[in-house]
């Protein structure tokens, strides 16, 4: 398979989901054949309060153009109160790139649960979409890392 | 001023006290510095006036490790921080003798220079007691003047107010200085399109040489090894090569300080480059006030920080685009 | 350097027909740390595992990535190839092909493109994965159940019967609880104490069983299946083995003035008591607050009269320890305090109780002697009147936000019985709703209104206003008829919103059980875990986890019970691996960790540390991985870093974030 | 100008501050009502007419006219609905579309009933002059 150089732009998209709900969503959506665009790649993690606003950040600074990250339903955290640290971290960094003159939509939050197939594959269609309207990530990525 | 040296030596002679940490004399008469004083002798060279911004609770860290009580002094923003600090078991409240020193608002040799005033040689009227809102200036050009307000820090214009949050004793008067809203600046960005907030951050944090001057003097920030330093995050110390480290650096700086930063401007004190740091701590203190309620690091010594809680009914991450 | 082993695995086509498993296999051999790589039809399969084990022997790998389904299938499946084949099951990776790639791609070269940076990901963290061991934690078979009411009791009968040793720790003279101040039970109307005495007689009686009475807990530390627990048994002033239970000292105790708690101060008792006649123990306690003897030194008299010289006036509180490997909570309820409604006149008026008060007038062992009587003038009754929902479902401060759950049956019951016992007396209930879900429930409600002539009103009352004559004039509203309606009762009875018993946010502070706004416990899954804790060995029975009636108290009894003989039948705990890990060296011990973390997991130690050259105390962070279930929620929280996730640690996560970004 | 029933039952909950779907229907509020008896619509039926956008009915109601004002329904209600204030509100916007038009305190002398409580017309005052 040979490495095009196409002009068509194709954003890279980390998406975080957690083991217990939004993992178990995604393999749901996998299951039901619900489609989405293979730019999104997911990352497991135990739950959402294991992500490190650094670990977004680091995914801007090596060329990401969105990150999504996934959880349980507020109320439905396996390790019942995780989501919600998860939240207000979420919350106040996406204000703060906001701050910065990031574009809005660059990140996500969403709350998929492990029956929730359908609402996972939308949520990644929308995201990605959103992304593609927003182009490029130039503001934040380390220029040394683009290929 | 004279009443907290003959304290401070009553203290180190009854034996209450095995030391004391203050300001001394710098090489100029705008730039005292932070110091120990380990005997009534040395105490001459203590010095406490409207150039004493340095904030000591920080220095208490190491001062806690020390054999015996120190005696510190601690203006009413200080205690803030020293609280927090107490908070996060990082000062030993036994091992600190606090008096709390009044303050009429802290100065900035910058802010006098950029009246146009240079070559400075002398300042006067900066003491704690003098009672003349005009500071008389000698520089190699002859005598200038300016008001005290003109030359005070920024947060000291924006001051939570002069009542000291945790003291053994209380000596020295206090005057308000409060004549500004503290979130008028962050508001002022908040209302700007992206492109010129990502503009004017470019322009600020494109002077940052990381020096790190940030880092050190901030008191929330007082790990004993920063994240900045880790390998585990690939973020230990460098130069910066673009826009996007600098932005990096200093988000995770205020990130790493939210709920637990006093707001006690220090960071935008020492920056070599003028960058106004406290806009990136303070938006955060804005936000958590707006989303999670009214809370001030270092009011207290107990109440847990608005990241180590929630509510159910917290905001969702989505408010940041719906409230603009 | 790792050497890492790929394997792709085709799963017939479910991959193959839309990923090019042969060009994953070709780029994965191309990554550093790669030694071998191969694919197969079916990893999952004998044949499959087998390549893993011989490739394993063969070449050495200290890591390997499964390209295959969803690690939640078949991650055990490989750990366990991993592990026969010598290798530690911590050392694998899956990258996810199938659900997160051929089942939703349909063009085979994107799909192929994602499924190797998949495998990429997996490879890149695999290259940081250490070997993890699960920890072993002992057992102490031995459970603790804190409160005797029918919660405690049922659970600590179904817990002996599996064989295993339970202590009840109950904080009134008697085990009991609310269902022992029960005269009758819906929806069958049989006698409360008639289905209980047996059990609590069963219990105390049962070799397996102790029961500290009269005792609280005063302290718990240490973890699930090894928790250590104080308990104070509060000096009962009589000596349990000699006193015969004769009740000549309750007869004969000349200060009998005290609100009898037991019938909700509705009469008085003497200060030496046992609160009701089927007490277990059937030993009288001294309740020193308001005996003459303890307050002016003055009396004696219950000693003088004691036969059996059971009467010890120096005795002291005593602090028991043991350990347990579970613990129960069955703290269960109370009725909300009602000083706030004076709209009722519950303080104003003696004759406006509440329904738990009711169920003490019924009683034949109550403070009437079981006639249903006014408390003013202890004339009969003609007309009575129930409120529904007093304190229940409100959005103000004076009540609850929740639905009592119960108060509609027993409501029903009460008006039933009235009317069955006294033809003649008028009974009329103002209800919101009517809610009856249950076995049975609904027919009972319809047999009050159908067969016993109960008035139902849908509306609520507005006043309660005791007039002169002694009577109480209601005002209420029927919404039916759109009318207002003013009229004269004998007696209103309240039903009260049950609460959580106050002491158990102290019990739940200590175990590091959570608890919600209305002080119920939290289960470690609404609908999945209902009988568990977030807290690992807690478990929760009865009301102390939501209101519930009897049969649904009893069932969650037995369901927690078996979930601590799951417990305790256990001789090690395998603890999961996967838990956060403090780096000394980076702890400032500033406690945010402890601050989010769910289990109480993180502990503090003071240390002394040589710091090239400086000796100092440290105060640290310290982990117990027995308790630690991998949230990660501290790592995020440690402002140093110090805190780091096994298997998912940060290094880990960025990894895959660079691998993927690449 | 002509308002459609889903604004002035917006106004209406502007004015009162009041969101009726936090009624749970328990008629607490009539059973508490001084005035239930000469009311045409009660207070319960109130709140579940501006639910319901019939707000015309109300503004032509004698409710508006009968209320005390005594507030017992706003304190006794256990979901903080307010019934007293949405009337409040009503009898508001019908005042405002008289405009002026009515009772200054110059004419009270000559109506005044000696029999009258003092406060009712103090708080009558307070609450028709906003």
């Amino acid at each position: 398979m040979s490495i095009e150089k196409t002009n068509e732009f194709r954003p890279k998209i980390v998406a975080f989901c957690c083991n217990w709900c939004s993992y178990a969503g995604a393999d749901l959506a996998g299951s039901s054949r619900l489609g989405y665009p293979a730019d999104v790649k997911i990352i497991r993690v135990p739950c959402s309060c294991r992500v490190n606003p650094m670990f977004i950040l680091r995914a801007f600074e090596k060329g990401a153009d969105g990150v999504i990250l996934c959880g349980c339903h507020p109320g439905d955290c396996h390790y019942t109160t995780g989501n919600y640290y998860a939240r207000r971290r979420m919350t106040l960094l996406f204000s703060m790139l906001d701050y910065l003159g990031v574009e809005n939509g660059r990140t996500r939050v969403e709350w998929v649960s492990a029956a929730e197939g359908v609402k996972f594959s939308t949520t990644m269609n929308e995201f990605v979409e959103k992304i593609h309207s927003l182009g490029k990530n130039v503001r934040l990525e380390d220029l040394r890392c683009r290929n | 001023m004279q009443e907290l040296v003959t304290r401070a030596k009553e203290l180190l002679a009854d034996g209450t006290v095995v030391r004391v940490l203050g300001w001394k004399r710098g090489d100029l008469s705008y730039n005292p510095e932070p110091a120990y004083f380990n005997s009534q002798e040395e105490l001459e060279q203590f010095v406490y006036d409207g150039f004493c911004g340095a904030n000591l609770s920080k220095y208490m860290i190491e001062g806690s490790k020390k054999e015996g009580k120190t005696l510190v002094f601690l203006k009413p923003c200080d205690t803030y921080s020293f609280n927090q600090l107490i908070k996060e078991h990082r000062v030993d409240r036994d091992k600190a003798y606090i008096i709390g020193v009044g303050c009429r608002g802290k100065l900035d040799v910058e802010k006098i220079k950029a009246q146009g005033i240079k070559g400075i040689q002398n300042i006067s009227g900066a003491g704690i007691e003098e009672d003349t809102d005009t500071l008389n200036i000698r520089t190699i050009y002859g005598d200038k003047t300016c008001t005290y307000g003109s030359a005070m820090l920024e947060r000291c214009h924006v001051c939570k107010g002069k009542e000291h949050m945790i003291f053994d004793e209380e000596i020295g008067e206090s005057k308000d200085t409060k004549d500004a809203d503290r979130f008028a600046e962050i508001e002022k960005i908040e209302a700007m399109s992206p492109e010129e907030k990502f503009a004017f951050f470019q322009k600020e944090l494109s002077k940052c040489i990381r020096c790190n001057a940030c880092r050190n003097v901030c008191p929330a920030c007082s790990c004993r090894k920063c994240v900045f330093d880790s390998n585990q995050f690939d973020s230990a110390q460098k130069a910066n090569v673009d826009s996007f480290e600098e932005k990096m650096f200093h988000i995770i700086r205020a990130f790493h300080v939210a709920g637990r930063c006093t707001d006690c401007g220090e960071c935008s004190r020492v920056c070599p480059q003028g960058i106004p740091l406290h806009l990136f701590n303070r938006k955060f203190i804005k936000d958590i006030n707006e989303l999670y309620g009214e809370y001030q690091a270092g009011a207290d010594t107990e109440s847990k920080g608005p990241l180590t809680s929630f509510t159910f009914e917290d905001a969702e991450p989505g408010i940041v685009v719906e409230r603009r | 350097m790792q050497r890492i082993g790929v394997f792709v695995c085709h799963c017939g086509s479910n991959i193959a027909a839309t990923v090019d498993v042969k060009k994953v296999v070709e780029m994965a051999a191309l990554e550093p740390g790669v030694v071998h790589a191969e694919d197969y039809q079916y990893m999952c399969s004998e044949a499959g595992q087998a390549k893993i084990d011989a490739a394993i022997k063969e070449k050495n790998l200290t890591g390997i990535v499964v390209c295959s389904c969803s690690p939640r299938m078949h991650e055990t499946t490989f750990r366990n190839a991993a592990k026969r084949a010598g290798l530690n099951p911590y050392m694998v990776e899956i990258a996810n092909i199938r659900e997160h790639c051929s089942w939703i791609h349909k063009n085979m070269e994107e799909a192929t493109k994602k499924a190797v940076i998949l495998a990429r990901a997996a490879i890149a963290k695999v290259s940081l994965n250490t070997p993890l061991q699960q920890g072993e934690s002992r057992v102490t078979k031995r459970a603790l159940v804190i409160g005797g009411g029918i919660a405690g009791i049922q659970t600590a009968l179904d817990i002996a019967e599996a064989g295993y040793e339970v202590d009840i720790v109950e904080k009134t003279p008697s085990i009991g609880g609310r269902m022992s101040q029960l005269d009758k039970t819906f929806p069958t109307l049989d006698c409360s104490a008639c289905i209980l005495t047996p059990k609590m007689v069963e219990a105390s009686a049962h070799e397996k069983i102790n029961i500290y009475t009269y005792s609280e807990v005063e302290k718990v530390s240490g973890f699930v299946g090894d928790f250590t627990v104080d308990i104070r048994k509060k000096a009962r002033s009589v000596n349990m083995d000699k006193c015969t239970g004769c009740g000549v000292c309750q007869e004969k105790c000349p200060s009998k003035k005290t609100p009898n708690e037991f019938n909700r101060g509705l009469n008085t008792r003497s200060a030496i008591y046992t609160p009701f006649a089927q007490a277990i123990p059937n030993v009288p306690v001294i309740d020193r607050e308001h005996c003459t003897k303890f307050k002016t030194g003055k009396c004696g008299v219950c000693a003088k009269v004691c036969q059996a010289g059971a009467i010890e006036y120096d005795q002291q509180d005593e602090i028991v320890t043991e350990k347990y490997g579970a613990i129960v909570v069955a703290t269960g309820f109370d009725v909300i305090k009602l000083d706030q409604y004076d709209e009722y006149a519950y303080s104003q008026s003696p004759d406006v109780i509440t329904s738990l008060e009711l169920e003490r007038i019924m009683n034949a062992a109550g403070p009437t002697k079981g006639h249903l009587e006014r408390i003013s003038d202890h004339k009969a009754p003609k007309n009575m009147v129930f409120i529904q929902c007093v304190g229940s479902r409100c959005a103000d401060k004076r009540g609850k936000s929740y639905c009592s759950k119960i108060c509609c049956m027993y409501t029903a019951k009460h008006a039933m019985l009235i009317r069955d016992k006294y033809p003649d007396v008028n009974v009329t209930v103002f209800y919101i709703d009517v809610r009856t879900p249950g076995k049975n429930f609904d027919e009972f409600y319809r047999r009050a209104v159908e067969e016993y002539g109960v008035n139902y009103i849908k509306g609520q009352v507005g006043k309660v206003a005791p007039q002169p004559n002694g009577q109480l004039l209601v005002q209420g509203v029927d919404l039916i008829d759109n009318k207002q309606i003013l009229m004269e009762a004998d007696m209103v009875v309240l039903a009260a919103a049950i609460e959580p018993n106050k002491d158990v946010r102290k019990i739940a502070t200590m175990l590091t059980a959570s608890i919600d706004t209305n002080n119920f416990l939290t289960e470690a899954h609404p609908k999945l875990r209902p009988v568990e804790s977030p807290t690992a060995g807690v478990f929760l029975s009865g009301v102390c986890q939501g209101p519930k009636d009897i049969p649904e108290t009893v069932a969650q009894a037995g369901a927690a019970a078996v979930k601590a003989i799951g417990l305790l039948a256990k001789d090690k705990l395998l603890t999961n691996p996967c838990t956060a890990k403090s780096d000394e060296l980076l702890c400032n011990g500033c406690s945010t960790c402890a601050n989010v973390c769910p289990y109480g997991a993180i502990s503090y130690i003071d240390k002394e540390v040589n710091d090239h050259g400086i000796r100092e105390t440290r105060h640290f962070a310290q982990v117990n991985s027995a308790l630690c279930q991998g949230c990660g929620a501290c790592t995020v929280a440690c402002p140093s870093g110090a805190m780091d996730l096994q298997g998912f640690s940060n290094r880990q996560i960025i990894a895959e974030v660079d691998a993927i970004c690449r | 100008m002509m308002q459609s029933q889903k604004e002035k039952a917006e106004l209406i909950r502007e004015i009162s501050g009041v969101n009726p779907s936090k009624c749970m229907k328990c008629g607490k509020c009539s059973a508490s009502c001084p005035s239930f008896q000469e009311m045409d619509i009660k207070p319960h039926q109130f709140v579940s007419y501006v639910l319901h956008e019939d707000i015309d009915a109300l503004l032509e109601s004698k409710s508006l006219w009968k209320c005390l004002s005594c507030f017992a329904c706003v304190e006794r209600c256990p979901r903080d609905v307010k019934p007293g204030k949405l009337i409040d509100a009503a009898r508001q916007m019908v005042i405002r579309q008289k405009g002026a038009d009515y009772l200054s305190a110059d004419e009270i002398p000559e109506l005044l009933d000696p029999e009258l409580p003092q406060q009712l017309l103090v708080s009558a005052f307070r609450r028709y002059r906003r």
